[in-house]
């Protein structure tokens, strides 16, 4: 074992030394830095790893030889391992990746990093504060050295800005601790927090300004514009030091010092995080920066840990470890972020598109990104999750509310940012440089961020169930991306066929369960399918949807919420990346995923509401809620609905449906929204029909479930994009099934499994085929298309049946779901409900002619008279499912006997009985079969008198028809299709005017000029930022010690 | 009398901060930290302070049981460190101050507002 | 006029944080915890006469590494800052230092270096230490600098000494660790007999590096200021 | 459920009598619709004479597969309600196949033909088929708003969605009709009536004093043979359908008979005295007060 002291001796020898080398040697003084930094980093992972193993503990270091108080103490435990190891192995990673800056500049630059490194290693170790004031003094020193790095001119306002408010927070730390030292007689950190217990406490003013001085140097909002000043005018390597070395020494020094300033002041340590976390990403909306939106992050996610820190008396022992989820995922993702922005080299983020050319990179960003904001498997969400279970468990909403309020702002610039890479075009002229000793370092972060967050996951008890097979099945369909698509696609649906088989034993006798596996995996497979349709490479498409399909299938099979949110987290990122790659999604894909996050957020807020109820987080213990169940219930139902798309949260789903990829789209839409769904049927199962405390949510919930409906197919009326009339069809038929099972009867949730069924079925159909042909016919408008019959017979049949069943029209099992429906009205007695939902029902018929009309009928137009059918595998999958559609819809009893008897154990009578073929309710019959038979002999009985009739009727050529005394001679005039329900519009048209999408689009303009308006406090003078800091101590210390 | 070196103290403090703030001169800023670091020793070194007991420096090894009759040494010790520190920051402060002059020819903070929002 | 009522009230209330400070600020009646010990026990431990030098160089004296430090970075980061104008400068043409200056600094300049010295080497036995005559020395620098403004201090030598003082300050403290009881412990060697110049063990052979030291990188700040180009773009 | 032969015999002898009764009162009515614009009108026997040449023609033109199944379509859908609705209360065999399903059958049945129609129409290609059919579509949307509350209060009240059960419910005395048990019910209904049956003023689907328009279009001879078959078909079969919600059902085809006159006769009553809406000024209409007494009628019974 090396001394931990021999990282300073080495570190400050190799700064002294370097004076020897002269300017001659600049790269061997590179070299030689570069060497003292691993033997550093080898000292403090050495210690790391043998703490970790438990083969020896930690030690206290006296330096001259004599006992604390009496001299300076430096301490190894495991804390200072872990942190020494973090801030050397990125001291020399940033060293690595700033090598050909360093090694121009010379070597002043290379003794003031090395004693930059040096010095947060001794605030860490030491347990002397005054030992701590001078190593703190050498790191803001070095600090301002290395802004200078870049060679910027607005460095040195950066650097005389940090170095003026760094000393009046230094000066407060002095006067604090010779205040303590008067009272105590110690220096010793331990000494000074022991007395605190015992006789001689120190003033609360001496605490006060201890703790005052390391709050300010961690940066709290909005007393913190000489930091964000700091990152953007700094190097970007410097940046991620800063952001990964810097901020993680502060965080653990407020850590240290918490004892001597006592623990009354644990409350203003959260709030002051608090308000840092939600104020600093709040303002970073507005920004466009690269280097400064990552300061913002950064001091952003600062506050989260500060937060945590002040939580500590909730969160009891496991404070350290959460607070290193975060740390560890903002180390290595903001170092890795700021890497890559120096790669990038742009002022704006919307030039990252750049990194398209380099995938490797873009897929880490993506990463990073994620782990920014808290997605598994990354160690934020663990620590995310556990710290709000925690606060749950201590009713702590607030505390709750603020985490998931501030995490979420933070998605909404950083998603935005990743969709600017993955979507914008690439910038006309860029300064760009990805050398391959810049991209290493970045390599190495990401390879620390998924290494940790499997590494890590042990440590929370809730994590145990976690199936990572997909995850590295998705890896791997990575690393073979290069193959051809049809390769990769057989690859993928072997995969998902397999894990179907793999799953079905752990569903077996659970039909829920069973039938929403078939969904999800089977209309994976299915969809798929469609996929060879496809040419080219499809980069990331296969991994993106196995995560989806992963996520999808962890929904079912997961027994806890902490496995359950797990999944859903897993599911939205793949989605969100599938849902990206159509050619115009960006905005869509965008509000799809602030949408998911905002609903996740409030499903995780319930879980954590749920947690204070005492009942364990397992997904039962939804039943047995007592703390606020209606809100927890209230709370996760909203937040499902945000991946069913009711009216108000369903503003994302039109575009992101509609512009998605051709084979996207069924996927997203027919099996996707079906976990939204899944979501609802958990929840309102655990709830209980009988449950006192949720009459009112179903209540609004059925309410909500018909407007949606009568809103959604009104909108589809008026598409002229033929795939996003399908969006919005499902928009409705996710409002039926809503209201479906809201009403909590038997009869009703037949009715919604009905429609869930059917929805997949239809849905499926459709989308393959319109998306088919769009992409075909080169247009999404629908009164470009036309006359399709002729050329795409097959599609046209499966097209029709498709809008027989949406319609409901008998026999088909569209009409299982209406008659079910109507009984279920009826008995629940939602007349006016039913009524809304019944009208929506016949304007579907508006849409689906228009649909199946402009494609189909009409006349074909000049530039598609050369078309063909569409591709044979697009055909395969629809007609599969149309022969479900058949089965059902010919053998209803089969499907529906099944269910009825799943559901009965919910409810208290069981309303639908069978005899025979023929299904009662105490109100009706309908006889799927019979109907069948009837109708099929009548219709064939009937064609054969037409035909009979008129056998040798003449088929006439296109135009053959005169209108107006004249035989046209143009499609264009002939067809009638756009805005055919003009008069519609104009008598009801008032009723879909976009009136949620422009409230969300005025919230997020509030947003936007909020942040604006905030961040004009940070004006760039100098004196301004000193001003602030004197408000914020002042105002804290009226706060905390002037009894206001 | 000590009461005296205290305020004295407190109130180089104060001014110190209140010039920071308030100049808009580069170089009244420096000058108003230093006012301030003045400030802070002086508080400093007042605070091991003994009426009646000589400086820290001893004649002879003190035996067993004695104490000898000198002020504290510690604050001592931590105000020449913080002085050297003081110093540091002052000249880095005057170098940067220098190097903004360079750029825009004046001392003026509002000059120099380049990195904002 | 909102801010300067702003920055009035801010003043206030930082008076009255240092008014609490003042009312929590009490004065010494006996030694406290620390300062008896030392005032027990330093003069035994580490042999040095003057209990501040103890204090600063021993017990404290990972502090005092610290501070070296300190110097070291400004000087590093100021001839870092300067350096690219400096390689770029042309020669200038200085107006000529006063004669009284100049034969003041040829009377001054050898007594102060020795002074200095003299400073540090006893600092363990006398008020002063290696800051002071580092000082010291660095102001005589600054005087023939002063006297002679075209005068070029080698850097080279600067930087040499500077290095090898601090190395030397290292390795003093590395042998505390190796030979006796920790990092920068000064019974490495004898403690000599009280009160001699040779004696403190460690103490005065690093205050002679850290004189040295400072006195180099004092006079390498002052040396870089010195030669900065007038008018720069 | 019988399956029989002769069960299929009487139906088919009922649709017989219901076709003929459906061209004797489309006849009946055009005469009088003539008589009160002071004009004599066509021959009772009109409608045979028409079908007879409609169905003998020999030119035949079809537009393509969906074009000529349009018409089967739109017969299978007036057939299929014929075979779904219980015609005579209490009788064997003219209750057809009404076991298969209820009235909810029934009124998503409506559909069936529309959709097949619509189609069929679309192939033609003719601009007017389109018009027509986006007008028809419009306006059938919201006459099926008061419908449907009106069923809906006709379910509360009766607790069936049975058409012979609700029938039953009326046998007795006139007074148990619903027209008297639930009058705002029956206003709401037989206001929307108006629009399914398509007379003035809500005639603009077809607009047929103009130019030719409406999805009938581009059709002819045999083809247009069928749909006057269904027309005639068609309308018989809904007023029963409101007779038996409505007007206590009948017990013989001479009730029916008299029934169903009166009914269709409502709609040409007012046909006559209206002039036409334009498509948005109908839309409205339906949505405001055959609407607000839907509703009412609800309320009552909730």
């Amino acid at each position: 074992m090396v001394g931990p002291i021999y990282i300073i001796v080495i570190a400050l020898g190799i700064a002294f030394t370097l004076g020897l080398l002269g300017k001659a040697s600049k790269s061997a003084g590179w070299v030689f830095v570069l060497a003292g930094l691993a033997a550093m980093t080898f000292i403090s992972a050495q210690w790391l790893v043998a703490l970790l193993e438990g083969s020896i503990q930690g030690i206290q270091i006296f330096t001259a030889g004599y006992k604390p108080p009496y001299s300076i103490s430096l301490q190894m435990g495991l804390e200072e391992a872990i942190l020494t190891t973090l801030i050397n192995s990125l001291g020399l990673l940033s060293l690595l990746y700033l090598g050909k800056e360093m090694v121009q500049k010379g070597v002043e630059i290379l003794m003031v990093f090395m004693v930059f490194i040096m010095s947060m290693n001794v605030t860490i170790m030491t347990r002397d504060i005054f030992n701590l004031f001078v190593f703190l003094e050498i790191e803001t020193i070095a600090l301002s050295g290395l802004i200078l790095l870049i060679g910027r001119k607005t460095a040195f306002q950066a650097g005389i800005k940090y170095l003026i408010i760094s000393g009046i927070a230094s000066g407060l730390l002095l006067i604090g601790i010779i205040l303590a030292y008067s009272h105590v007689g110690t220096l010793d950190i331990n000494g000074i927090a022991s007395a605190n217990n015992g006789l001689f406490r120190i003033a609360p003013i001496a605490g006060f300004l201890i703790l005052i001085s390391f709050i300010i140097e961690l940066k709290p909002f909005p007393a913190n514009g000489w930091g964000i000043d700091v990152y953007s005018a700094s190097h970007p390597g410097i940046g991620a030091l800063i952001s990964g070395a810097s901020a993680t020494t502060g965080l653990y020094l407020l850590y240290k010092v918490l004892p001597v300033a006592g623990e009354e002041y644990l409350y203003f340590i959260t709030l002051i995080g608090a308000i840092t976390f939600i104020g600093s990403n709040l303002t970073g909306t507005a920004q466009s920066q690269p280097n400064r939106l990552l300061g913002y992050s950064s001091i952003g996610q600062v506050g989260l840990v500060t937060m945590i820190l002040g939580l500590q008396p909730i969160l009891g022992d496991r404070t350290l470890y959460l607070a290193f989820t975060i740390i560890i995922s903002h180390y290595a993702a903001k170092a890795g972020l700021f890497w890559i922005s120096g790669m990038v080299n742009s002022s704006s983020i919307k030039d990252w598109s750049i990194l398209r050319k380099k995938p490797l990179l873009l897929v880490l960003f993506g990463a990073f990104i994620l782990a920014l904001i808290g997605f598994p498997p990354f160690p934020s969400f663990n620590g995310k999750w556990e710290i709000l279970m925690k606060l749950g468990e201590s009713n702590q909403y607030h505390w709750i509310a603020v985490i998931l309020a501030g995490s979420f702002i933070e998605a909404i610039y950083l998603i935005k940012w990743l969709g600017y890479a993955i979507k914008l075009d690439e910038p006309v002229e860029n300064q760009s440089n990805f050398h391959l000793t810049k991209q290493i370092p970045v390599w190495i972060m990401g390879l620390v961020l998924f290494g940790m967050g499997y590494y890590l996951n042990p440590f929370t008890h809730y994590a145990e169930a976690i199936n990572y097979i997909p995850l590295l099945f998705a890896l791997l369909l990575f690393a073979i991306d290069f193959l051809p698509v049809s390769i990769k696609n057989t690859i993928t649906i072997a995969g998902l066929a397999y894990y179907f088989m793999l799953l079905w034993p752990a569903v077996e006798g659970d039909l829920l369960r069973q039938i929403f596996l078939v969904m999800f995996l089977g209309g994976g497979i299915l969809t798929l399918l469609a996929g060879y349709s496809k040419k080219g490479k499809r980069p990331g498409f296969y991994s993106m949807a196995i995560l989806m399909y992963a996520g999808l299938a962890g929904l079912l099979t997961a027994k806890g919420m902490y496995d359950f949110f797990f999944s859903w987290e897993v599911m939205t990122a793949g989605s969100y990346f599938l849902i990206i790659r159509g050619k115009r999604s960006l905005p869509h894909a965008y509000s799809y995923m602030l949408f998911s996050i905002g609903g996740a957020y409030l499903i995780l807020g319930g879980f954590a509401i749920a947690a204070a109820s005492l009942n364990g987080t397992s997904l039962s213990a939804l039943s047995m809620v007592t703390v606020l169940p209606t809100w927890v219930y209230a709370l996760i139902a909203v937040g499902f609905m945000t991946k069913t798309a009711s009216l108000g949260l369903h503003i994302w789903l039109p575009g992101a449906h509609g512009e998605a990829e051709s084979d996207v789209s069924p996927m997203v839409s027919a099996i996707l929204l079906k976990a939204g769904v899944f979501g609802l049927l958990l929840l309102f199962i655990s709830i209980g029909a009988t449950n006192p405390h949720s009459q009112e949510i179903w209540y609004v919930l059925g309410w909500i479930g018909a407007i949606t409906t009568l809103m959604g197919n009104m909108s589809a009326a008026f598409q002229e994009d033929a795939k996003r009339l399908l969006a919005y069809s499902s928009i409705a038929q996710l409002g039926y099934i809503l209201f479906a099972f809201s009403m909590m009867t038997h009869i009703g949730w037949l009715a919604g499994f009905t429609y869930t069924i059917n929805h997949f079925l239809f849905k499926a159909i459709l989308f393959l085929i319109i998306g088919a042909i769009v992409v075909k016919l080169g247009t999404h408008n629908m009164y470009e298309m036309g006359g399709m019959i002729k050329k795409m017979p097959f599609s046209f049949i499966a097209v029709l049946i498709s809008i027989i069943v949406i319609g409901g029209i008998p026999p088909l099992s569209g009409f299982a779901g209406k008659w079910l429906f109507y009984n279920a009205i009826l008995e629940k007695g939602w007349y006016f409900q039913g009524a809304l939902i019944f009208f929506a029902g016949i304007i579907a018929f508006l849409y689906l002619f228009k649909l199946i009309f402009s494609v189909f009928l009409g006349q074909v137009k000049d530039n598609h008279r050369n078309m063909k059918e569409i591709s044979a595998w697009v055909l395969i999958p629809s007609y599969i499912l149309i022969i479900g559609i058949m089965l059902f819809s010919a053998f209803p009893k089969d499907v529906l006997t099944p269910i009825s008897e799943m559901i009965m154990p919910y409810f208290t009578s069981e309303t639908l009985v069978w005899d025979g073929t023929k299904a009662m309710t105490s109100m009706g019959y309908w006889d799927g079969s019979t109907i069948m038979i009837v109708v099929g002999t009548a219709f064939m009985l009937l064609l054969g008198w037409l035909i009979v009739l008129s056998a040798k009727a003449q088929k006439v050529e296109q135009f053959n028809i005169v209108y107006a005394a004249e035989r046209p001679f143009r499609p264009e005039t002939t067809h009638v299709s756009h805005n055919i329900y003009a008069g519609y519009k104009k008598a009801i048209g008032f009723l879909v005017s976009p009136v949620i999408t422009v409230f969300w689009d005025q919230a997020s303009t509030f947003v936007l000029d909020f942040a604006g308006w905030i961040r004009r406090i940070y004006s760039g003078s100098i004196q301004n930022y000193a001003i602030h800091v004197i408000f914020y101590i002042v105002v804290f210390y009226l706060i905390s010690l002037g009894g206001l | 009398m000590e009461q005296v070196i205290i305020i004295t103290g407190i109130l180089l403090i104060i001014l110190g901060i209140f010039g920071i703030i308030r100049s808009r001169n580069l170089v009244k800023i420096v000058l108003a930290f230093t006012l301030f670091n003045t400030g802070l020793n002086i508080l400093m070194i007042s605070i091991g302070y003994i009426r009646n007991a000589g400086a820290p420096i001893l004649s002879q090894i003190p035996g067993q049981g004695e104490i000898p009759n000198i002020v504290d040494p510690v604050p001592q010790a931590l105000v020449l460190t913080a002085i050297v520190i003081g110093l540091g920051v002052t000249a880095l402060m005057l170098a940067y101050v220098l190097k903004l002059y360079q750029d825009k020819g004046t001392l003026d903070i509002n000059s120099f507002k380049d990195l904002k929002w | 006029m909102v801010k300067n009522t702003l920055i009035l009230l801010l003043t206030l209330g930082i008076g009255l944080i240092m008014y609490d400070v003042y009312e929590d600020f009490k004065f010494q009646e006996s030694l406290p915890l620390l300062g008896d010990y030392y005032a027990r026990n330093a003069a035994s431990e580490t042999g040095s006469a003057n209990l501040v030098t103890a204090v600063v160089v021993t017990y404290r004296g990972f502090d005092t590494l610290g501070e070296v430090s300190i110097l070291f970075l400004t000087a590093s980061i100021i001839s870092f800052m300067f350096k690219y104008k400096e390689e770029h400068a042309t020669k200038k043409e200085y107006r000529p230092a006063s004669e009284l200056l100049i034969s003041s600094t040829q009377v001054f300049t050898p007594i102060m270096l020795i002074v200095g010295i003299y400073i540090f080497a006893n600092g363990h036995l006398s008020p002063g230490g290696g800051f002071q005559g580092g000082a010291v020395i660095a102001s005589a620098f600054l005087l023939m600098l002063l006297a002679n403004p075209g005068m070029h201090l080698s850097h080279k030598i600067i930087s040499r000494v500077e290095s090898i003082s601090g190395i030397g300050f290292v390795l003093a403290g590395v042998a505390g660790l190796v030979y006796a009881g920790g990092f920068l412990d000064n019974t490495v060697l004898s403690k000599g007999e009280f009160g001699h110049l040779l004696s403190a063990g460690l103490i005065p052979i690093i205050y002679i590096f850290i004189g040295l030291k400072v006195g180099a990188e004092l006079s390498n700040i002052v040396s870089t200021m010195s030669h900065l180009p007038k008018e720069n773009n | 459920m019988d399956y029989s032969i002769s069960k299929f015999l009487f139906t088919l002898l009922g649709l017989f009598i219901v076709l003929n009764w459906g061209m004797l009162m489309s006849s009946t009515m055009r005469r009088i619709n003539a008589r009160v614009s002071g004009r004599i009108g066509i021959p009772w026997y009109q409608p045979w004479i028409d079908l007879v040449k409609l169905y003998s023609m020999r030119s035949q033109l079809s537009h393509g597969t969906m074009f000529y199944l349009g018409p089967v379509f739109r017969l299978m859908g007036g057939v299929g309600l014929f075979l779904f609705m219980p015609m005579i209360y209490g009788s064997q065999y003219f209750m057809n196949y009404s076991f298969s399903g209820d009235l909810i059958l029934i009124l998503y049945f409506q559909f069936f033909g529309m959709l097949g129609m619509a189609l069929g129409a679309g192939e033609g290609g003719h601009p007017y088929s389109a018009i027509g059919i986006s007008r028809g579509l419009s306006q059938f949307t919201t006459i099926e708003v008061p419908m449907t509350l009106a069923v809906i209060s006709l379910a509360i009240q009766y607790h069936t969605f049975s058409i012979s059960d609700i029938v039953a419910a009326q046998q007795g005395s006139i007074l148990n009709w619903t027209v008297f048990t639930n009058p705002l019910a029956t206003i709401a209904a037989m206001l929307s009536l108006l629009g399914a049956f398509g007379h003035s003023p809500f005639n603009l689907v077809r607009a047929p004093n103009e130019i030719p328009l409406g999805p009938p279009t581009e059709y002819h001879g045999s083809f247009l043979g069928v749909l006057r078959t269904n027309g005639a078909i068609l309308h018989v079969t809904e007023a029963a359908l409101f007779m038996n919600l409505f007007f206590g059902g009948a017990t013989s085809w001479i009730e029916l008979i008299i029934k169903t006159f009166f009914i269709y006769f409502w709609s040409v009553f007012v046909g006559t005295v209206f002039p036409r809406f334009r498509i948005e000024q109908s839309v409205v209409w339906f949505l405001k007060w055959p609407t607000i007494i839907g509703i009412f009628s609800i309320i009552l019974f909730m």
